[in-house]
């Protein structure tokens, strides 16, 4: 009984009545990373846009995600945003199947030039540049003068699982991080999956007892587990997603301390923007937020300030003026073969 | 009020299958008699003395003790109200020491924890008061029936019960072990104890007890003074008709050599030599029987010619072949069958239910199907057995588990004659099997032997043994000791004799197996 | 002896008493945690009928359980605590996978070669689990449990050396050809030939287990190794007869899940299918001819508790532990028995008392 | 380049072992009392899942890291009273309900802390406590063996101890006897008085406790707040240790170690040129390799000891 719904929507929502948004995720909330971003995206609309939201997770199980993206694309939502990746093809197949209804993919895109997809909008985020930055800092600090610095030219990388998007962060990491010093070794670890925090801090011991002095951890949940290792091991450690120094700030000061800064992907803000400008933004079409649209970045936040020396916070920014005009150009790991991907790893192995 | 000390009346119990085992019983014994409770398999003897002890629970009639109704929820309460039982079955924990058997729910402690000192010298000194002796260190897992049973009777001893009861304590007891028992029971109802005493030989009913009650088809017939009936008249009111215990049996005249034992030797695990260097042989067409107290070595033979187990010297010929490298599968294909002395271990898949427990040793034959089981024939064949061996039950298709302790040792039996096996192993063949059905399988055993077949007879039971033998051998320590001829020109004595190893008729009998047949004790 | 009848009377009665209590239950959690309880319980229990779409889910679903189920049917029968149900059904996706990818058949034959691919992967695995348990006594449980992240692990190496479309985002193959897919069979929902497939695995499975001398040989086994041993069956052979078979058919349930629901194999970790599949067989008390309800109790649960979640405010983790009571709830047999008890006692002492009158 | 045994032989290691061992130790002895009274806890998973999550909410409500240990244990043996009573009393396959507990400790958990801290990821922002570590005197004065052994933290030493603990407790004490007597044959057991289903109870009121440790080491010691699913698999991985000691607290000590000392290999070889799936294989492989070995050995000792007969069923 959902169609006359459907048409009745259609018509109140121009006339005033609040936005409906719903959020498909492919997962669970509360991955401390970008699912909680986006789902904090949505908490902003309601809040700044006075929205109806909805946050549905559609669980582990791809089968599980066509059913539910039909069935929430059947209600009244006036948007319906979704994402990353893993989604792409069953948005494909159900997106043309509601034109009526407005699409909103984040960190993903379908192929706009078939013209099958004029309802839905792409939202692309550049976390490679980001990323970049990172591993400029991590090369940066090992050989600086900070308090727990010891020179030892090596810094890590803790992924989640060895799969494409967390190479696509190691590949500019290390990118980044040869830039400012060639001669960088760079350990790199996979947890094997993205809950397993204990592991996650096995991983970090072993790298910081492999002489690592700084950590970049790319794990979501599991990632947490690195900070604690950073903590136990009084080492410097690089989150991501969300401002992980800020998790902790008020529970466990001393680990924020530790946090250099968090490599930040702004899907929320993005998908507040996107929505609050829905006349105004490409449909049937991808656009692309880097460092220049602050759409991905680092978080400047008090411990960034307080324990990265300006000299290092100075170069970084010159290194991010670079990228934001072009002058250099960040290598993806997406798309990138097997084998390439090893021979990047291989050449800063420590 | 009367001198009934505990009395049950109007029970019926009804099992959760539907089966009704007990219908309006009542029943009760005195202070300080022996009271005997008999009837045929599947009567109900052991499910109405569960329910005195507290296993199952009565769905009518009142169970009163001492004069006063009680409840009786479970087998602690039963304890605690002065009851004891030793059951039919074994209720022992495989993997622990007799003495963890005999202490456990009573341990003695020291500072908490379970004082071992105390709790061996409590199973050494009940041992020892009622000449049971038993090993306390051994596991229990590695000992022969009889040992398992002394422990059960010494574990209700211990507890010290007012009221005894006994299911079947002496089915695997040697008669010498039989008669110190007895003079125990005696003991106690002189003491005051009272003893409910569940058996299948009349003989013993009539050496010891008091009073008999006896059932029938899960009611009772009545109460009699033991004195005041003979042993004809238990069987008839037990069975409904008269009980031969001579049989018509025929000299034998034995045939080619069936199985032969060469110098055959066993180690077992803890490298005690079980067997040591016996031979013998068993032919077409004889019993040969096997006397000897448990734990002389007669388990371990067994197992090494079932295939069960191989051996350490020697060797086992069945059928002229050396069945060393042959699997189990093979040694039935060349002819041997078995009853095996602990039926719920090895002689039944009891959550099965009749006709696959009857199927197993042919499973493989064509003649039940190539790939596909024929359940039509299967059922035939197992409906037959059924009303040849006279197992009660509701039909074919009961789970095993549901049949009474006797008649699960028939489905047993009734498998393992029905291929007409070139050699039977026939261990306990009629443990706890009702005087009725002993004799049909005797009976059996008899046939089967006057077709030209061979039957190797183990049996705690020496009258069984002297009854059917052709040849009586006796093993001692792990070696034959003694060899008679027909086992029924020897007297009782003369095989005890044998049995403690107090008397041999030949030293080195391993080395002379060929000359030997015939040979008497002086 | 009570008849069949009445005991299959006395089974439906009860499984409706405790799903009854098992909703109300249920209710009075959801009571607690949501403003609008009737609409949630609504959407949980009614939902899953809707529309033609949401039957699909139901059935779409069932169909891996059923597979895993059979599987954890055969091996637990023969009371082996195999655990390679998850591990063969992941690697059995993989394989199928390959053999979608990497070699080009025509339409109606791929697909069948891919499946068998998958089941002799998972048969493989069966094996090696039955063969060291029968041959050394290495504890199947334990070694399975280890064994399943070996084949996860070999499976993602698979998978990113040799599958992985790198121009995809997330872990995954290439796009598996139309000539290896199974085609869909009802129109608007994706329930596919493998329900076919598993259908006549329940079938044969049946059979095998309760018609065939070898399927006789696993019960008794599971029964009582001794008295098989004794009886002169060779029980090495039975428990790895039924450990490939629990393995094959956990891998056909992979392949088929593969083909039949992804475009693409896209597992990173475990399903939790093989799991399921142990859910399924002890509801359906190890016996293969329930296991198809069974399974499609646990998918309409499943089914349920998703559009629960998406249409109401209960919290998706809320789904999981009402799932969790319903699951406990359905399988107690104690529950009413001592009920079933005074009813029997009755019937039969009537019964005898009628026969005595006959008399 | 770094080498295999440069990886392997340091302190840094030997320490991580102790460390990575624990929850599995406390886990495979909880299987160990449950086994020995005649059940496979399965649920153990999802008993130290609620209980790590119930270590940092008690921590952090009462500020005290002891009380936040107590109520860990609380909920240990709330979640094995739940599985008893489904499967003793209501009669429920131990097995499925042990599953069905699983999934309910995984739901309920991120639930309870949904409702707690409106997070359904991990609880930064109670701010819970830890159980601290501490120095052995004089211990820890000796090299390498100082490091390696020392400043651990106090469940890791609890772990150790707890070998011995349920090794008295199963074999010297009344308790152990009648456990072990009910779960290999509660027939025997009840015939002489021994209340099953109590002693049932117990047993697995004790798997509880000791699983409910290595959840609050989880939280409280390995790291410092409570994350969804974060047990991971130990729960399972506690189950084959206990099944690959054959049933003995030395036996289940060992396998545990044995566990321990590979997954912390694995960590380590990361830093190799080696593909990672097969790095993280190596826990596992290991483990079934090392049953093998073990199977392979006792079936040769008995082949043996059955007189040459190699027992062809
Ligand atoms: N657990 C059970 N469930 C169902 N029926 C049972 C059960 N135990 C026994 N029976 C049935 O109850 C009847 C009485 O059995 P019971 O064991 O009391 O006989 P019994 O007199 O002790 O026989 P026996 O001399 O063979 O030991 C039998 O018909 C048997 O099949
Ligand atoms: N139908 C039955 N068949 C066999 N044994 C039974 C049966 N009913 C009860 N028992 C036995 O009686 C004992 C007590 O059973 P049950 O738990 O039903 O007692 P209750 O007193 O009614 O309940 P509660 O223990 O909760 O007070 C158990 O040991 C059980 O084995
Ligand atoms: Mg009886
Ligand atoms: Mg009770």
């Amino acid at each position: 009984g959902s169609t006359e719904k459907d048409t009745a929507s259609e018509s109140t929502s121009k006339a005033g009545k609040p936005l409906k948004v719903a959020l498909l995720i492919p997962g669970n909330v509360g991955d401390k990373s970008f699912l909680d971003s986006a789902a904090n995206g949505l908490t902003k609309m309601k809040d700044m846009l006075g929205a109806e939201t909805k946050v549905v997770e559609m669980g582990m199980d791809q089968t599980k995600w066509e059913p539910t993206m039909s069935d929430i694309s059947e209600q009244n939502y006036d948007v319906i945003v979704t994402g990353p990746w893993q989604v792409e093809e069953v948005l494909a197949e159900v997106a043309p199947r509601y034109p009526k209804k407005k699409y909103i993919l984040f960190d993903s895109e379908l192929d706009y030039a078939s013209g099958k997809f004029g309802n839905v909008a792409s939202l692309l985020y550049k976390q490679n540049e980001a990323s970049f930055l990172a591993g400029a800092l991590a090369a940066k600090v090992t050989n600086s003068d900070m308090p727990l610095a010891t020179k030892s030219n090596v810094i890590g990388f803790v992924g989640g699982m060895d799969i494409p998007v967390i190479n696509d962060f190691l590949v500019s990491y290390i990118q980044g991080a040869k830039y400012v010093n060639p001669n960088i070794k760079v350990a790199v670890s996979y947890i094997g999956d993205f809950v397993d925090s204990a592991k996650g801090k096995e991983m970090a011991l072993a790298q910081y007892n492999e002489k690592a002095d700084v950590i970049y951890n790319v794990a979501s949940q599991a990632g947490l587990g690195v900070l604690e290792g950073a903590k136990a091991k009084k080492k410097y450690v690089i989150g991501t997603d969300t401002d992980q120094a800020e998790i902790f700030k008020s529970t466990d000061p001393e680990k924020s301390e530790l946090i250099l800064t968090s490599i930040l992907k702004q899907i929320d803000n993005s998908l507040l923007l996107a929505v609050k400008d829905m006349d105004h933004i490409k449909w049937g079409a991808a656009q692309s937020y880097g460092l220049k649209e602050g759409s991905v970045g680092m978080a400047l936040n008090e411990f960034f300030k307080k324990n990265v020396p300006e000299g290092i916070r100075n170069e970084l920014a010159a290194i991010q003026k670079k990228i934001e005009s072009g002058e250099i150009k960040v290598d993806t790991g997406l798309g990138m073969s097997t084998d390439e991907i090893d021979k990047i790893k291989a050449s800063v192995r420590p | 009020m009367d001198d009934h000390i505990l009395k049950l009346e109007g029970i019926t119990k009804v099992y959760p299958n539907g089966i009704v085992a007990n219908k309006d019983v009542s029943f009760s014994v005195k202070v300080g008699e022996i009271h005997a409770l008999m009837g045929e398999n599947g009567a109900g003897k052991s499910t109405l003395m569960k329910m005195i002890f507290g296993i199952e629970k009565p769905d009518e009639g009142s169970i009163w003790l001492n004069g006063s109704q009680v409840e009786i929820k479970s087998p602690d309460a039963a304890i605690k109200l002065g009851i004891g039982m030793v059951h039919q079955h074994f209720m022992l924990v495989p993997s622990l020491t007799v003495t963890e058997n005999m202490i456990l729910g009573i341990e003695p402690t020291k500072r908490g924890f379970v004082d071992v000192q105390a709790a061996m010298r409590m199973t050494r000194e009940i041992a020892e008061k009622y000449n049971l002796h038993v090993d306390p260190q051994a596991k229990v897992a590695d000992l022969p029936v009889g040992m398992k049973q002394r422990i059960e009777i010494l574990k209700a001893l211990l507890r010290g019960a007012k009221i005894l009861i006994l299911d079947e304590p002496t089915a695997v007891l040697t008669p010498q072990e039989t008669e110190e028992l007895f003079k125990q029971l005696l003991l106690l109802k002189e003491n005051g104890h009272t003893i409910i005493f569940i058996s299948h030989k009349l003989k013993e009913i009539k050496d010891i007890c008091n009073r008999i009650t006896i059932m029938r088809a899960g009611r009772s017939v009545g109460v009699y003074e033991v004195d005041a009936v003979s042993e004809e008249d238990i069987s008839r009111l037990m069975v409904g008709r008269d009980v031969v215990i001579k049989y018509d049996k025929q000299k034998n005249t034995p045939g080619a050599t069936v199985l032969k034992i060469d110098k055959a030797g066993y180690m077992n695990a803890i490298g005690k030599q079980m067997v040591k260097g016996v031979s013998f042989e068993v032919r077409e067409g004889e019993i040969v029987g096997i006397a000897g107290v448990e734990g002389n070595g007669q388990r371990e033979l067994v197992d090494m010619i079932a295939g069960l187990s191989g051996w350490n010297s020697g060797e086992v010929l069945l059928q002229g072949q050396n069945t060393k490298s042959l699997s189990i599968r093979q040694i039935r294909e060349l002819g041997m069958a078995h009853i095996p002395e602990d039926r719920m271990t090895f002689g039944v898949a009891r959550e099965a239910n009749i006709q696959d427990n009857l199927i197993s040793n042919r499973v493989f034959d064509k003649r039940w199907g190539s790939f596909f089981l024929n359940k039509k024939r299967i059922k035939e064949m197992a409906e037959k057995s059924v009303e040849n061996y006279r197992v009660k039950c509701e039909s074919s298709e009961q789970i095993v588990q549901m049949l009474s302790g006797g008649n699960i040792q028939k489905v047993v039996v009734a498998r393992e004659l029905a291929l007409s096996p070139k050699l039977l192993i026939a261990d306990q063949p009629t443990r706890g099997i009702d005087i009725g059905a002993a004799e049909f399988i005797h009976k059996k055993l008899i046939e089967l032997r006057d077709e030209g077949n061979a039957i190797l007879l183990i049996s705690a039971d020496l009258n069984e043994v002297m009854e059917l033998s052709d040849r009586l051998l006796v093993m001692y320590g792990g070696e034959v000791v003694a060899e008679f001829g027909e086992g029924r020109q020897v007297t009782e004595k003369e095989l005890g004799l044998c049995m403690l190893g107090l008397n041999r008729t030949s030293e080195n009998i391993g080395e002379q197996e060929e000359q030997v047949y015939g040979i008497r004790t002086q | 002896m009570e008849s069949e009848r009445s005991k299959v009377l006395f089974e439906i009665v009860r499984t409706v008493v405790t799903v009854a209590i098992a909703l109300l239950l249920a209710f009075v959690f959801i009571l607690i945690v949501s403003k609008e309880p009737s609409k949630a319980l609504y959407q949980f229990m009614v939902g899953p009928f809707l529309s033609v779409r949401n039957m699909g889910n139901v059935i779409e679903l069932s169909i891996p359980f059923i597979f895993t189920g059979i599987a954890a049917c055969i091996m637990f029968q023969a009371r082996q605590f195999n655990m390679i149900g998850e591990g063969a059904f992941f690697f059995g996706g993989i394989m199928a996978t390959v053999v979608a990818l990497k070699i080009t058949l025509p339409m109606g034959i791929h697909p069948i070669v891919a499946i068998l691919m998958g089941g002799i992967a998972g048969a493989v695995s069966g094996y090696f689990i039955g063969y060291c348990k029968a041959k050394w006594g290495a504890n199947e449980f334990v070694n399975s449990l280890m064994f399943n992240y070996v084949l996860l692990y070999a499976g993602l190496y698979m998978l990113i050396n040799f599958l992985r479309d790198p121009k995809k985002g997330q872990l995954s193959s290439f796009l598996i050809p139309d000539s290896a897919q199974l085609p869909k069979i009802v129109d608007g929902t994706r329930i596919h030939v493998g329900l076919f497939i598993a259908i006549i695995a329940v079938i044969l499975t049946y059979l095998f287990m309760y018609k065939t001398k070898w399927g006789y040989a696993i019960r008794m086994t599971g029964f009582n190794a001794k008295f098989v041993a004794y009886s002169g069956i060779n029980v090495a052979a039975a428990i790895v007869i039924s450990q490939v078979a629990g393995g094959f058919l956990a891998g056909i349930g992979g392949a088929t899940q593969i083909l039949g629901m992804h475009q693409r194999f896209e597992w990173s970790t475990l399903t939790g299918y093989g799991f399921d599949g142990i859910i399924v067989a002890t509801l359906a008390r190890l016996n293969p001819a329930f296991v198809p309800v069974a399974a499609l109790f646990l998918a309409f649960l499943r089914t349920g508790a998703d559009i629960m979640a998406r249409n109401s405010d209960v919290p998706s983790e809320v789904v999981l532990i009402i799932q969790a009571i319903m699951i406990i709830l359905i399988s107690a047999s104690g529950f009413m028995a001592k009920w079933r008890q005074r009813m029997i006692a009755r019937k039969s002492k009537h019964a005898e008392e009628q026969g005595a009158i006959a008399c | 380049m770094l080498t295999f045994f440069h990886l392997i032989f340091n302190v840094e290691f030997g320490y991580a072992v102790f460390r990575v061992t624990t929850p599995i130790l406390f886990a495979a002895l909880a299987a160990l009392i449950a086994s020995k009274g005649g059940v496979m806890n399965i649920s153990l998973e999802g008993t130290m899942l609620f209980s790590a999550l119930s270590g940092v909410i008690v921590s952090a409500y009462t500020h005290s890291a002891f009380l936040g240990v107590l109520g860990a244990m609380a909920t240990g043996i709330l979640m094995s009273l739940l599985l008893a009573y489904c499967a003793l009393d209501l009669k429920t396959d131990i097995f499925l309900t042990g599953i069905a507990l699983n999934m309910l400790a995984s739901g309920g958990t991120v639930f309870l802390l949904y409702i707690l801290t409106n997070d359904k990821g991990m609880s930064g922002s109670l701010k819970s406590l830890v159980v601290p570590n501490i120095k052995l005197p004089l211990i820890q004065d000796i090299p390498i063996i100082g490091p390696i052994i020392s400043n651990h933290n106090i469940l890791t030493y609890l772990s150790l101890i707890s070998v011995v603990i349920v090794y008295l407790l199963i074999y010297k004490m009344p308790i152990g006897l009648k456990i072990r007597a009910v779960g290999e044959n509660p027939g025997a057991a009840a015939s002489v008085g021994v209340n099953v289903r109590k002693i049932k109870y117990m047993s697995l009121m004790l798997s509880g406790l000791f699983a409910s440790l290595g959840g609050a080491f989880m939280s409280m010691g390995y790291v410092s707040w409570f994350s969804r699913d974060m047990i991971a698999g130990r729960g399972f991985i506690g189950l084959a240790a206990e099944a690959m000691g054959r049933g003995t607290p030395l036996g289940t000590f060992l396998s545990s170690a044995i566990f321990g000392v590979a997954n912390a290999v694995s960590n380590s070889l990361q830093a190799m040129s080696l593909p990672a799936q097969f790095v993280q294989m190596i826990p596992y492989a290991t483990t079934i390799i090392g049953l093998l070995l073990y199977s392979i050995q006792q079936t040769n000792k008995s082949i043996k000891a059955k007189n040459t007969k190699e027992l062809k069923q």
